[in-house]
């Protein structure tokens, strides 16, 4: 029997098109716009100004507050503005504009193909090089590495936990990252053990991607504490709480940190950036993104530098097919729907999903019929349809205690739901407020 | 507007007894008014019932009943024979338990006619015990001519028609008055004849 | 360019519709359904055509000229209540009092709550019930499995096997001496008895409910712990008893238990949402049915057992709550 | 996690230690538009109590939600009302087998005596038990910002 | 017979003055406060409950207003000035002269004026549209036109018009209660004062963007290039993040600045109609 | 036996408020939270049990031997009034924080006609002391059990919302009456 | 205010039954015939006339603090009076209503209307007051009443409308069909006060 977490989940349609396509490395885009916030917490303050002349991984803007991240130039060339970009919701961020000229990259970069297996580092250096070269987490909510590295006193780290699960249908960029640099991406997973000072890690990986189970079983033997974990396919076995249950049987707690169970999630792809980082003093400037999407042309997975625009990817893959109805940033159960392509590739960017008109729209919204599928969808154990329900009523008390906070947006009830109600939406408002709520309290 | 009284301890005692003093006293005088009209009210329906179900008669049958087993029967007499006798009898067995029927045997013990007195019986159910169409079919009916003497359901292999659906009530009916059928033919034929006699006596 | 569309994770949504679940439960309710035609004939016909006709005309008219919302009669959900309705009557029922059922099961039971999802309580059975009450002799008389399938009155009236037991037990008689009057199991099984149309036959209706266990359009959870809890509770009287109190499989089979505990109890919109919920309110409704059909002046309890526990489904839902991740923390 | 019982109430008072709630009383006919007038002998308010945990920041007049866990709410209608009704029902039971109605009667009606006493007894140790929590009556929580 | 009559006046006559004496003891102990004024008050205002004052129902104000004995920042918005009147009587006091205000729209953001760059299909709710993108339009401040407003609304006094896609306030039933002002997440709505015969002018645009910017999204966007400030005697216009805002205390309704306006972003209510410079715009304007 | 019969009757065959139509007002009025509902029902067992051992006593120490039954009204109401203020009071000097605990339920209902009722019904019924406290506290226990039931679905009414024009007392009373409706499934169950 | 809108304000505007709600339990439990709502009625109208007059005189004797006590006392005298009046006089109809004629006496609209009306207004009108309210409560239970009878037993005012033999709806002379019957006319009379902004 494959491993896997007990309650809830759903199983969408793969959909993996461009599974088999070789990781392309596209050239640098003519100009990019690099925001200046990319991870979660408070944006990097910038080091350029207008007009200044920029070396590909130099870094332009520094994360200051503890969490936050350093931001690096993708490209060498000339900073036209530092101004105003609509981000993937349409609102105004910082970033910063730059013209690209030839690709000259710093030279403290290694950019040798030798693979460095040995890392002699102490466990404080690898961390302050990670947070030098601003690495973030790579499997979706962009958190600062070096933070999560930093295991707070008091708690012990036991087992790091390897991200491949790429539960997300259509997305194969962990996918293809693990078959073509397997190797790095073990050499950066010995790196996160000694940071973290454990001598056990585990990579999950769906049961969907047999050849990279069998890939990477083949390299790990070669190492040391590194076990490859086949999962059965369920969404959302990626995230993470799911992924410790999925592989230790451990339960996190509501509310609480990976940590409080011994565990630290990574995703592939941030074990890759990780190795490049320490072993090869690359800032994390440059990241895997699958194009896909059923009618187009020809469903990539691209090596791309952040800040290119969305609108050069999707060219690249054949351009927008007539008839796009929905552009979406990420998968299809957690990405988010893009208002226009003029917008740039971030750290965060695992995938760019165009769907035909005829799938863009939601089904017709009916009354709740009480079916009790979204309870039973639920991986955290939660009633969907009563938070829609008390947050419809701006019972937020209610909605606390019924655990709003705990939902993680993995949009499973929503999937589900014969009725097609938005039930997502309505928990994401109720998160919101009942955050604030929290936060207001004077303790 | 004047100001109202303040709320000492004297006052609201003063107040209250005065209240209550004036109302037990009209209390106790409506009520030494209607006690005889009650009274009579009461004897009224008991005669009125018995009227009911028996045939013409010129005594006060109240004044002689007789108690017995819970069962209360009235004789009835007109110029000193004997009409008949009106049985006040009940039945536990009811779709809501309890009910209670006047039956009128005549002087040969054949059922003249019943009524209905009280009855939680379910209306339009069990209520319809009260309609002709049931009540009617008992109307000159002998019991002692019966099988065994016993009044059934044709359900239980008797000839009472029940009513639709509420063979239970049509139960229990056929039970309170084979109960005062019962005492009536085996203790209370005898106390018939002697009121006769009285009531003989008197009028003569 | 066509304009592009913004919208909240997830951009995909599974394969369920109201629309599905609703006609999975009628196909699933055509075995049982085909069973009264022929045991019953025309008249079975009738009936559901009478009782789906009222229930979808009341609930297109009360959407859009009271409520003053659109009307959705395409869910069909309204189809399942007429049909559930008129399987739950005999199949002789005076067409107008059928037709009153009906409305009261839409218009009052359904509708006054606000349609679909909304009633606390079944609406099909409140409708039968509601018949019950108000036409006692109409809705006790039953006919037998005809023999000419054309005849649409006068078929021949007889009580059901429940009935049979219930007025005997009352009269004293025991189990043994009525045996002779009760169909057997074979009987009970293809449906060649006396009862409500749709109620009769207990391997059609099992064959729709694994149709729709299969399809995943309810979960086993309610009708096997009802089925159980009556099985259980009946067998243990039996042992005490067996003259007094019947056999459990008879309890099993008889009357309406399959047909409640498959079509009826298995309502999502008045039954509990957690799986716990669901096996309480099975196991309600099982200890409700013997205790109405035991004790009770009714010789059938199914309708209102599921009808009660219906009323405690909110207090299940406020009290029993799937087990949150992370609550049990194992070491 | 069960859902708590509250009731509405306004802080008459506040200092660091307590704050006073005083509650608006809901005789049975709460939901009635006559209600007030309802009542044989009016009580319409009550004080109550509660700790100040200074969860939020009060003042005099706030609208509050006092809010008991409804654990503690049963353990208090337990003691106050199903206690004391279980032991007349049973001196009741008891008694009237071996004297009179009035006698049996009139000891069930007595117990009740020693039975408050005893509550007077455990004065402070039930006064530990029931604590009740305030809770902000939160008026249109400022919209979500993005 | 007598007797009964005796033993009546006596048992009621002793329950009569058990219970005084048993009303004076709970008078003593549980000292009933509720202040008649309280329902006094409760009955002068409206019976709305709708929350308008701050509190949380109409008794609820009833009793704030007794105990806080007088009526400084108490209004009702819903009675108005009337009712606050007689509450003022019951409470002896003298109530303040509120000058009647209305809830205003201060964005124009139609499907004319700002066309739709995408579609919108998720749940229908402003609050929860705002906080996942900028809206069909595109500005980040305007109108989502999801009716959050609408739906918080107790008097009916607003409904969404299909065909602009923006909110309408119907004048007559509004009853400045700001229970939509405090619904919309961008702050679009606000009470102004009504004004003499109910004209009223205001710029009806709330977007702060660079002007540019903002008029790339919507025509009749607030641009902020300034000329309405300097036309203004009355220093009644004040600028701030490209966005103009005219206080009503000081506006004199003159109409300068209207014509001025590059975008048609001011607007003015109830005027007669004058030889517009734009015939068509303006008739619009008024209309929405 | 009979004291079994007695309950199961008071308490779902002839229901209090689903077949006799007694205690509508509370039972419309208060029961939309299921927590206070059963914080009231307690009190109401209580109330009823107290006031119909206080009643029976009356009645059948003091008004029936001095043949003034007519004032039963009238003194039934005043001791039910009575006893429920010193009950109060008692518990108010005795454990004030214990009062303070349930004065978050408020539920000493003063009169409501359930409690007046049911006295009365039990001197009809001729039932004798132990029968007629049995008796008040199993017909308070139906009230607690439907004021229960209904609270439930009022909550999750609450939550579904409802038509316009059906808000409130309407719809509570289709409720009501569809609770009633499944309560007589449980006709007959005692005879 | 007029003294005709004191008598007037009960049918409607404020009528007890349909519009506060108040003495639902006989509403609920007589309206089983047409009849018994007018003897129900009739009987309550007595009482809150009786009481009203009665308060209204005495208001400024009596001290606050004891007033509901007393309002008691005189509500429940005159109850009794209805009591054995109807005791003695019209004994069916007193049997059929049972029980809650002795429970007028803490039928809300009684205590209710000596409450907010009668304790602060004079004899006159709160003799209309009364009235008005009692009779809006006639009107309604009766008509309660006729709907019941009509539909669960074919015939209004004991007058026959279809034959004896006839099927009528029972359920709505059970306890079901009036909370239902209850619950409707509450509704109706909601939208019509809606519609007509009474
Ligand atoms: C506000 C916040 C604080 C966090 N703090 C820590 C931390 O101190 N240490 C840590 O290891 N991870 C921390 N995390 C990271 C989470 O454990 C988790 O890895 C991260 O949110 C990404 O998880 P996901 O992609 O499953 O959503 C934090 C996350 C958030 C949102
Ligand atoms: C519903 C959901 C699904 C997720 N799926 C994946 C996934 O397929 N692969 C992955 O690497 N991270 C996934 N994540 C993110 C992980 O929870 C977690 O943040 C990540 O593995 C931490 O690694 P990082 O800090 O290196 O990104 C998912 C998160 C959520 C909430
Ligand atoms: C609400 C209700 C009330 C009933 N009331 C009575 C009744 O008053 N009397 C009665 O005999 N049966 C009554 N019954 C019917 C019995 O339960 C039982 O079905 C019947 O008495 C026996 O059926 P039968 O007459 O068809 O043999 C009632 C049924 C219901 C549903
Ligand atoms: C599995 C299942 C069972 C159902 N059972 C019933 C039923 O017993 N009675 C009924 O009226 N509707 C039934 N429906 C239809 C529908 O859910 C019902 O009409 C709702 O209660 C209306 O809100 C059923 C639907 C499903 C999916
Ligand atoms: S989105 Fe939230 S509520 Fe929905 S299934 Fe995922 S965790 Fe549960
Ligand atoms: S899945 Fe949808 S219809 Fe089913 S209970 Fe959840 S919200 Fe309601
Ligand atoms: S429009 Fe706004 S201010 Fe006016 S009444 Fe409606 S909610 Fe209140
Ligand atoms: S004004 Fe505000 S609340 Fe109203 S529709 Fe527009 S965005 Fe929504
Ligand atoms: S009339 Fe109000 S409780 Fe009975």
């Amino acid at each position: 029997m494959l491993k896997t977490f007990k309650k809830g989940g759903v199983h969408p349609h793969e959909n993996k098109l461009s599974a088999d396509k070789q990781v392309q490395m596209l050239p640098p885009p003519l100009k990019v716009y690099i925001p200046l916030g990319q991870s979660l917490g408070a944006p990097a303050r910038p080091l350029v100004d207008k007009g200044a002349e920029v070396k590909t991984g130099q870094l332009i803007a520094k994360g200051e507050s503890f969490i936050s991240a350093n931001v690096h130039s993708s490209v060498s060339g000339k900073v036209v503005k530092i101004d105003d970009i609509t981000d993937t919701s349409g609102y105004r961020r910082k970033a910063v504009f730059i013209e690209t000229a030839g690709d000259d990259w710093i030279d403290t970069i290694d950019r040798s193909q030798t693979i460095v297996r040995e890392c002699k580092l102490s466990q404080q250096e690898i961390i302050r090089k990670i947070n030098e070269m601003g690495i973030v987490g790579l499997g979706g909510a962009t958190f600062p590495s070096h933070v999560k590295l930093s295991v707070p006193e008091g708690k012990k780290a036991q087992t790091l936990i390897i991200n491949g699960v790429e539960c997300e249908p259509y997305l194969t960029a962990d996918h293809r990252l693990m078959l073509e640099r397997g190797e790095e991406i073990l050499v950066g997973i010995t790196i996160l053990m000694k940071a973290l000072g454990v001598n056990k890690a585990v990579i999950g990986i769906e049961n969907n991607k047999p050849d990279a189970i069998a890939h990477m079983q083949k390299l790990a033997a070669d190492f040391k504490g590194i076990d490859i974990v086949a999962l059965k396919v369920k969404y959302p076995q990626g995230a993470e709480k799911q992924l410790i249950k999925a592989v230790t049987g451990r339960e996190v707690p509501s509310q609480k940190l990976p940590i409080e169970v011994g565990c630290v999630v990574n995703n592939v792809g941030t074990a890759f950036a990780v190795y490049e980082a320490v072993q090869k003093n690359k800032p994390l400037f440059e990241r895997v993104v699958t194009v896909t999407g059923k009618n187009v042309a020809s469903p990539s997975n691209f090596l791309v530098r952040i800040g290119t625009p969305v609108a050069d990817l999707i060219e690249k893959a054949g351009g927008v097919p007539e008839n796009t109805g929905k552009i979406i940033s990420g998968g299809p159960m957690m990405g988010k729907a893009l208002n226009s392509t003029e917008i740039p590739v971030v750290k965060g960017t695992s995938g760019i999903l165009l769907f035909p008109e005829s799938d863009s729209k939601r089904v017709k919204v009916q009354p709740c019929i009480r079916c009790a599928k979204c309870v039973s969808a639920c991986p955290m154990g939660l009633e969907p349809y009563l938070l829609e329900r008390e947050v419809n009523a701006a019972l937020w008390d209610e909605a606390e205690t019924d655990r709003v906070m705990d939902c993680m947006e993995c949009g499973s009830c929503q999937f589900t739901c014969p009725s097609g109600r938005p039930l997502l939406d309505y928990l994401r408002l109720g998160k919101n407020k009942v955050g604030q709520i929290i936060r207001s309290r004077t303790k | 507007m004047s100001k109202k009284l303040e709320s000492t301890l004297k006052n609201m005692i003063l107040c209250l007894l005065l209240i209550s003093v004036a109302m037990a006293g009209a209390l106790g005088f409506v009520y030494g008014m209607t006690k005889e009209p009650i009274e009579k009210a009461n004897k009224a329906k008991e005669i009125q019932a018995v009227k009911d179900v028996l045939p013409e008669f010129d005594n006060d049958p109240t004044i002689d009943a007789k108690e017995m087993e819970g069962l209360r029967f009235y004789f009835a007499t007109k110029a000193g024979q004997p009409v008949g006798c009106a049985v006040k009898t009940f039945t536990e067995k009811g779709f809501s338990g309890h009910f209670e029927m006047m039956v009128g045997f005549k002087p040969d013990g054949s059922v003249n006619k019943i009524v209905v007195l009280e009855h939680k019986e379910t209306p339009g159910l069990g209520s319809k015990m009260k309609e002709p169409k049931f009540a009617g079919q008992f109307n000159g009916l002998n019991i002692g001519t019966l099988k065994d003497k016993l009044l059934k359901v044709k359900k239980d292999g008797g000839t009472v028609d029940a009513i639709t659906a509420a063979t239970i009530s049509s139960r229990a009916y056929c039970d309170g008055v084979q109960k005062a059928y019962n005492l009536y033919m085996n203790k209370m034929h005898t106390a018939a004849e002697q009121v006769a006699d009285t009531t003989k006596g008197v009028t003569k | 360019m066509q304009l592009l569309t913004i919208s909240g994770s997830p951009h995909v949504h599974g394969d369920q519709s109201v629309k599905k679940i609703m006609w999975g439960v009628v196909v699933a309710l055509i075995p049982a359904m085909l069973v009264s035609f022929w045991y019953f004939g025309l008249g079975a016909l009738l009936s559901i055509c009478v009782a789906v006709a009222t229930c979808i005309t009341v609930e297109y008219l009360v959407a859009k000229f009271i409520l003053k919302q659109e009307p959705s009669i395409s869910d069909g959900s309204a189809i399942i209540t007429g049909i559930l309705l008129a399987f739950n009557v005999p199949s002789n029922l005076p067409w107008w009092e059928l037709v009153i059922g009906s409305v009261f099961a839409i218009a009052v039971v359904k509708m006054s709550f606000g349609g679909l999802g909304k009633n606390p309580f079944n609406p099909a059975l409140a409708g039968r019930v509601f018949m019950l009450i108000s036409f006692p002799v109409d809705m006790t008389s039953w006919p037998l499995p005809v023999q000419n399938r054309m005849v649409i009155v006068d078929a021949l009236t007889g009580p059901t096997a429940l009935g049979t037991l219930s007025e005997g037990i009352k009269n004293g008689e025991t189990v043994s001496q009525l045996a002779s009057k009760l169909p057997d199991y074979t009987h009970l099984m293809m449906g060649n008895i006396g009862g409500s149309l749709g109620e009769v036959s207990a391997i059609a209706l099992l064959i729709g409910g694994i149709y729709m266990i299969w399809r995943k359009i309810i979960s086993w959870h309610i009708p096997v712990s009802y089925l159980l809890t009556v099985f259980l509770f009946t067998g243990l009287l039996w042992l005490i008893n067996p003259e007094r109190y019947i056999d459990p499989v008879f309890h099993l089979l008889a009357g309406g238990l399959i047909l409640g505990a498959v079509f009826m109890a298995t309502d999502m919109v008045t039954s509990p949402m957690t799986t716990k919920g669901m096996l309480i309110f099975g196991l309600g409704c099982g200890l409700l049915t013997v205790l109405i059909r035991v004790w009770g002046s009714y010789p059938e309890g199914v309708s209102f057992a599921i009808l009660i526990m219906n009323a405690v489904t909110p207090l299940l839902n406020k009290y029993i709550k799937p087990v949150r991740f992370g609550e049990k923390v194992k070491a | 996690m069960k859902a708590d019982i509250s009731h509405e109430g306004t802080i008459t008072s506040i200092t660091d230690k307590v704050v006073r709630v005083q509650i608006v009383s809901q005789s049975a006919c709460s939901s009635c538009r006559a209600k007030g007038m309802c009542a044989a002998f009016d009580m319409s308010e009550k004080e109550v109590e509660v700790k100040n945990d200074h969860k939020y920041a009060l003042k005099a007049g706030d609208h509050v939600d006092l809010v008991m866990t409804q654990t503690m709410g049963n353990k208090a209608v337990v003691l106050g009302y199903f206690l004391p009704f279980l032991l007349v029902l049973l001196t009741l039971i008891i008694t009237s087998q071996f004297m009179g109605e009035l006698y049996a009667g009139l000891v069930s009606l007595a117990v009740l005596a020693p039975y408050y006493l005893l509550l007077y007894l455990l004065k402070d140790r039930l006064s530990n038990t029931f604590d009740f929590r305030v809770k902000l009556l939160q008026e249109a929580i400022s919209p979500v910002e993005s | 017979m007598n007797q009964a009559v005796l033993f009546a006046v006596i048992t009621l006559g002793v329950i009569g003055i058990a219970s005084a004496a048993i009303l004076f003891i709970v008078a003593q102990k549980f000292k009933v406060i509720e202040d008649p004024r309280i329902d006094e008050v409760a009955d002068a205002l409206p019976g709305a409950n709708c929350g308008g004052c701050g509190y949380a129902g109409c008794r609820n104000f009833a009793e704030k207003i007794v105990s806080a004995g007088s009526l400084e920042n108490l209004n009702c918005p819903v009675g108005g000035s009337n009712v606050m009147k007689q509450v003022a009587a019951i409470m002896g006091l003298v109530a303040e002269e509120k000058d009647p205000m209305v809830a205003v729209l201060r964005c124009n953001g139609s499907f004319a004026h700002a066309p739709k760059k995408v579609v919108y299909d998720g749940a229908l709710n402003c609050q929860f549209a705002n906080a996942l993108y900028t809206g069909e339009s595109g500005c980040p401040n305007g109108c989502l036109g999801l009716g959050d407003c609408v739906d918080s609304c107790a008097f009916d006094a607003m409904y969404i018009d299909e065909a602009t896609g923006l909110p309408v306030i119907i004048e007559d039933k509004c009853t400045s209660c700001g229970a939509c002002v405090k619904a919309c997440p961008r702050h679009i709505i606000e009470l102004r004062k009504k004004g003499p015969k109910s004209k009223r002018i205001f710029v009806c645009c709330v977007n702060t963007e660079k002007g540019a910017v903002a008029r790339k999204n919507c025509e009749v966007a607030c641009i902020g290039c300034g000329k309405c400030v300097k036309v203004c005697n009355f220093e009644a216009i004040t600028m701030e993040n490209n966005l103009a805002y005219i206080n009503f205390e000081k506006c004199t309704l003159c109409r300068k600045c209207v014509e001025e306006c590059p975008t048609n972003a001011i607007h003015e209510l109830n005027f007669k109609p004058r030889a517009p410079k734009h015939p068509a715009d303006k008739q619009e304007e008024v209309v929405a | 036996m009979e004291l079994i019969k007695i309950v199961i009757l008071a308490l779902i065959v002839n229901n209090v408020v689903l077949a006799q139509f007694l205690g509508i007002c509370p039972f419309l009025g208060v029961s939309n939270k299921v927590g206070t509902s059963i914080g009231m029902g307690a009190a109401v067992i209580f109330v009823m049990a107290l006031a119909n051992l206080v009643t029976y006593l009356i009645q059948n120490f003091i008004l029936v031997p001095l043949h003034i039954e007519f004032m039963q009204t009238i003194t039934f109401i005043f001791i039910i009034a009575f006893l429920v203020q010193v009950v109060e009071i008692i518990l108010k000097k005795s454990a004030p924080s214990l009062y303070q605990a349930l004065g978050i339920y408020l539920p000493l209902i003063t009169t409501n006609c359930a409690v007046l009722g049911i006295a009365i019904l039990a001197v009809q019924k001729d039932y004798n002391l132990l029968s007629s406290v049995i008796y008040a506290a199993s017909i308070a226990a139906g009230f607690t059990l439907a004021l229960i039931l209904m609270a439930g679905i009022r909550e999750q009414l609450e939550l579904n919302g409802y038509p316009k024009g059906m808000k409130g007392f309407p719809l509570s009373l289709i409720t009501a009456g569809l609770l009633s409706l499944a309560f007589m499934g449980f006709a007959g169950l005692v005879k | 205010m007029s003294v005709l809108k004191n008598f007037t304000n009960g049918l409607i505007k404020e009528n007890p039954t349909f519009v506060l709600v108040l003495g639902t339990c006989p509403t609920l439990a007589v309206t089983t015939a047409a009849m018994n709502g007018i003897g129900m009625g009739a009987a309550t109208t007595f009482v809150l006339v009786c009481s009203n007059v009665m308060i209204a005189a005495l208001k400024n004797v009596i001290p606050d603090k004891v007033r509901i006590a007393a309002f008691i006392v005189i509500i429940a005298t005159f109850v009794t009076i209805v009591d054995l009046v109807m005791k003695a006089y019209t004994p069916d109809l007193y049997k059929t209503l049972g029980i809650f004629i002795p429970l007028i006496v803490v039928n809300c609209i009684i205590l209710g209307r000596a409450e907010a009306f009668a304790q602060k207004n004079n004899v006159i009108p709160a003799l209309l007051d009364g009235l008005g309210m009692g009779l809006g409560f006639t009107l309604a239970i009766t008509l309660m009443g006729s709907i019941r009878e009509i539909l669960g037993n074919g015939s209004v005012f004991d007058i026959r409308l279809i034959s004896q033999e006839a099927k009528t709806i029972l359920i709505f002379i059970l306890p079901p069909g009036a909370f239902i019957t209850y619950g409707y006319l509450i509704a109706i009379m909601n939208n019509i006060k809606r519609k007509y902004s009474i």
